[in-house]
């Protein structure tokens, strides 16, 4: 075990895989000689040379596509996208192509390639640069999601990812960089993709969450803590396929639930959760699933405002207090 | 042979046995036949969807391209990829594509795992004159031209993208040119020539091989409209006639019989050949099987999760 | 009142528009000299010209871009995507700047423009071009999303769109065309954005529906009201913002909900329709919420097997039977 | 006055007052003066990000655009958009936009508003090198020659993209010969030379207004990171120090005082005269009350409508 920021976590998963697998490469702006604007890749380009840590232009459509290519030829190569508000100029190699190819050429093709990129606001950026729009990917059938929200799964999940025969689109978090975490040394450690995980457990109300918003919920969960209600945290790590079973065990135990998300509210994440366990787990609910999200709104610059805008540890608390009846 | 199938299928299409869109390629053989056999084994090839010729031509297995217009389960892509989307991994024909341009940044792609892994192979990238216009073309000529890969990006250049003459939707006409904007290797040549298309072809994979890209462009015409169904309000009958004469057909039959290469009752005998091939290929075809029911459910993932 | 396909009354909104105020124009691909893929646009240009009626070249993003600056410039673009799926290409210039440059700039800039498209599936196209990813753009705050399901509702919602000062997008149906109805004549006549409509009424369950997916519930209801069974239906027009008052209103009389949607199951319009019925009318459910859609893959090109994928009437059936407890 | 400005909101970006990203203009200041002396009052201009100074130069208020950048309900986009979004419905000032490409097709937009409505206007839409080699770029410069549109496109050739010089990124280097792909006038000028730029610029417009784009090259440098607090492990300290020795600034000092039009004593009055109304600027900024929490909700759209 060793103490790792999220930041790490993922350079050591990438460098891992890299040593281990020649066919891996990492693609992107400004990942080899700047070192990544999130400092993710730095000392790369010197580590493994301008052959598998490839600087690219500033043309979304063709560093995703490209991935494909290379990886419909037998490479694996991991494409970052330097922020999720860019994705959506490669949206038609996502989910057109990527995720399309293996079925549609009856599994002739395969396309294992991780496509890594950064979410989430709260950094002043502006309505452009601070979306978590999680959920148009997680839409299409196809592709595998991931979103971790602590150091270990970050390493464990990457590194799955990037040993998955599919594409992976793996949305990291730009405020998560620096949270630290234990992260096991083992070089095959792998997080399994597809398995949400109890992240702490408690007997009052059920909160969803995942990636940045995990971290919120945890201390939400400790201050409600402090009131004497216990909190039991579902992180779903992985967006698509959606694991809701430790969801509905968890429900069936605490029979409230709270769903948390940075995104808008409508069409979000916590729409899918809510009405899967609506549907499955109905006659186990005492209250309606309340979710907490982002003010649908584009996120204004001025911190007071963008501030209000995402949720926040109280705006959980009061959700959670919603479905105990307690105001 | 790809002009007798291509004949074949749009007479099913009628029938209402092929479904969905239907993009004939009747009149721009003579690109795919001379291309495909300037291409080696291990070469690599990708296409738009106007793919039956490209596929007979790269030597897919012809009932097997038959089968998937019908959407049979013996269909190279299983009956789920349909006339749009026609592949095989052994001939490293890595596919059919539908979006205009998407496939740009996949030759791109494909050209650098070659280089990657150090292999003498070159890419065949084929596209339609309209297709230069969108963001793909130039992104993907740009990466392959600093990056140095070997990808051939061949323009059939058709004069039309569906009704739209490519003066209307393009700033140059001559499509090659545009590669000026990428300072790469370009040219352009008669498409509806096999002759010539086998020896330009063959020259730019030597030089795609070595140095990087090569953009070129192949002056050609499809007879019949952009997909079945097409009304062709955009065009006059007596343009369809012009090119008629110069088609790469008869124009192999010409050159053939007056060198003395060939006889007129070689190619009668051909094309009689062809035809019995043809309806045993429909036959084959028509009697398929269809998919599965549970074929809806294979291949979504090369390693499923189960939802739990 | 004229008896009009939904082609015909798109028709004759865009026409009548056109002739209303000179801003409006149209541009998109093969609008002009072909008559419009789908035959919508046959006649437009001779009949008002080249000036307003623009073929471009095949690129979506400045499509929809030089739509959105001309619209800021202040025309009245009606852009054209020709089919959903090609959308994905001009993502960026929908949601990050369409949707987003009014708030952005603290009202300064608007962006009154209309993006039309088509979705849907049914018509062996293949995984890449028979899509019905409405709720990738319904989950955009900025946006206007409209989706209509009769003759008149196209005729009066698109008018209304055209009208309105707000970026909205507009999305037909590739197989609803031919469908015919009655359409008021009125050249004002127009159908607010932003309210759901009851098409039908009932007592024992309630239908929420929109574009094809309503045609194929009102079938399923005719069905049903032969088994005796009363079938309420909700037109939801709008996807964006979403009107659930009336579905509310419904529910509470009839107490079973089966929401029905084209496009895949996992983070679709449903499940949104699913949360918030269950938000605001927990104690009114008898039963939990179904949801009725898209089988979660690329849609094959294979009839039999596309068929098997999309939502049927008989579908409809069971999941009303399934609330009713019937089965 | 826009370098002293630019200076200062340095300062208070490290004082912690400014959020998010801030890119600064330092050394590339020529470019916007000139080009807006050159623009008319109807003429229309678009940017990307790096818009302080032309925001200055187009004549958009001082505080307001000092006030955007604290956020205050008194900057130009209320506080909302911050120093990336800058802009101006009466200066025609169609904003700053941060989306890398994203504004060309809006300022092709703009340029076919000013067509369709018969006005005598051009457009200025000023993008980065790095910026070229995206599929926006491809598209916008196609559509615009097609319809002819009025619209200058103005690359600021800085020399970097992020950390990634010209050479790495681009086939080209010689950014203005892209056009050749678009059949449409193109040059290269010297972007330090203020007159340089009024003049090409000037030029350029009015052939704009009658032909249709133009795409010109400014070759300039940034002395500073590509945005604050950017590492720049990417270029050498004596790189910087060759450039400023180009400074635009010097370079108008030296030769308006070496033609006698101005003294060096009237450059440092000048130069006291900015100072001190930077300070009532910023004075100004920082007094200006915070937006109202109700802003928050405001102009999500133009008509609104209650949820129900
Ligand atoms: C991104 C995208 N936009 C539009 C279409 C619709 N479309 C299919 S083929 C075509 C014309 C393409 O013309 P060209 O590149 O000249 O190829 P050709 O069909 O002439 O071989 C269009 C517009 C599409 N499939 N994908
Ligand atoms: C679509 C998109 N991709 C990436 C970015 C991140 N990014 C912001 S500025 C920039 C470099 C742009 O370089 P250039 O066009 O030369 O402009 P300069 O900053 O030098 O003025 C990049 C990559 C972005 N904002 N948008
Ligand atoms: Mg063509
Ligand atoms: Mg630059």
């Amino acid at each position: 075990m060793a103490r790792l920021s999220v930041r790490e976590a993922i350079s050591a998963a990438l460098r891992e895989e890299m040593y281990r697998d020649e066919r891996v490469f990492i693609m992107g702006e400004e990942i080899g000689k700047w070192g990544g604007t999130y400092a993710v890749t730095r000392g790369f380009l010197d580590e493994f040379g301008e052959k598998r840590v490839r600087d690219t232009p500033i043309a979304e459509g063709v560093i995703v596509g490209a991935g494909v290519g290379a990886a419909i030829a037998g490479l694996r190569p991991v494409a970052e996208l330097m922020t999720i508000n860019f994705a959506f100029l490669a949206l038609d190699q996502i989910v057109n192509h990527a995720a399309k190819l293996h079925y549609m050429f009856n599994g002739n093709i395969r396309v294992p390639m991780v496509i890594r990129t950064v979410g989430g606001g709260g950094r002043q950026l502006g309505a452009t640069h601070s979306q978590t729009p999680d959920v148009v990917f997680a839409h299409f059938p196809g592709l595998k999601v991931v979103a971790p929200g602590t150091p270990a799964d970050a390493k464990g999940l990457l590194k799955s990812a990037i040993r998955d025969d599919d594409p992976v689109f793996f949305i990291e978090h730009a405020t998560l960089y620096q949270v630290k975490g234990e992260v096991p040394d083992d070089e095959d450690y792998l997080v399994p993709i597809g398995v949400s995980d109890v992240k702490r457990e408690g007997q009052d109300v059920t909160i969803v969450s995942y990636s940045k918003m995990l971290q919120v919920s945890l201390e939400a969960a400790d201050k409600l803590a402090g009131e004497g209600i216990s909190a039991e945290i579902v992180d779903l790590r992985t967006l698509r396929p959606l694991d809701v079973k430790p969801i509905i065990e968890s429900v069936k135990k605490t029979n409230r639930l709270v769903v948390v998300e940075e995104g808008w509210r409508s069409f979000g994440i916590g729409a899918e959760v809510s009405s899967r366990v609506t549907e499955l787990a109905f006659d186990y609910l005492d209250a309606p699933v309340r979710r907490v999200a982002q003010a649908e709104v584009p996120l204004p610059y001025n911190r007071r405002l963008e501030q209000m805008a995402l949720p926040q540890a109280d705006d959980i608390i009061a959700a959670v207090k919603d479905v105990m009846y307690l105001r | 042979m790809a002009r007798a199938l291509t004949e074949k299928s749009a007479e099913l299409y009628a029938e209402g046995k092929i479904g969905g869109f239907l993009h004939l390629y009747i009149g721009e053989e003579a690109i795919a036949v001379g291309s495909c056999k300037a291409l080696g084994d291990d070469d690599h090839l990708l296409t738009a969807y106007r793919d039956h010729g490209w596929a007979i031509a790269r030597g897919l297995d012809a009932g097997a391209v038959m089968a998937e217009l019908l959407g049979k389960a013996t269909g190279v892509s299983g009956g789920k990829g349909g006339s749009m989307h026609l592949a095989s991994a052994e001939r490293n024909y890595w596919g059919g594509h539908a979006i205009v341009g998407g496939h740009l940044p996949l030759a791109t792609g494909v050209g650098l795992a070659v280089r990657y892994e150090e292999k003498p192979d070159a890419v065949l990238c084929v596209l339609g004159e309209g297709t230069t216009n969108i963001g793909y073309f130039h992104e993907s000529m740009n990466l392959a031209a600093i990056w140095k890969l070997p990808v051939v990006f061949l323009v059939e250049n058709n004069q039309y993208g569906m009704g739209t003459e490519v003066g209307r939707a393009s700033a140059l006409t001559n499509i090659y040119e545009k590669g000026c904007a990428y300072g790469i290797e370009n040219r352009q040549y008669n498409g509806q020539d096999v002759i010539e298309t086998y020896e330009v072809m063959s020259e730019a994979l030597a030089y795609a091989r070595q140095e990087g890209p090569v953009l070129l462009e192949a002056i050609t015409y499809r007879y019949v409209g952009h997909s079945m169904g097409d009304p062709e309000r955009y065009r006059t009958k007596a343009e369809i006639e012009l090119w008629r004469e110069r088609d790469p057909l008869c124009r192999v039959e010409d050159k053939m019989t007056g060198e003395g290469a060939a006889t007129f009752d070689e190619f009668t005998r051909l094309q009689q050949e062809v035809a019995a091939e043809v309806d045993a290929i429909t036959k084959f075809a028509e009697e398929s099987p269809e998919p599965e029911d549970a074929a809806l459910w294979e291949h979504i993932y090369v390693n499923p999760i189960g939802e739990r």
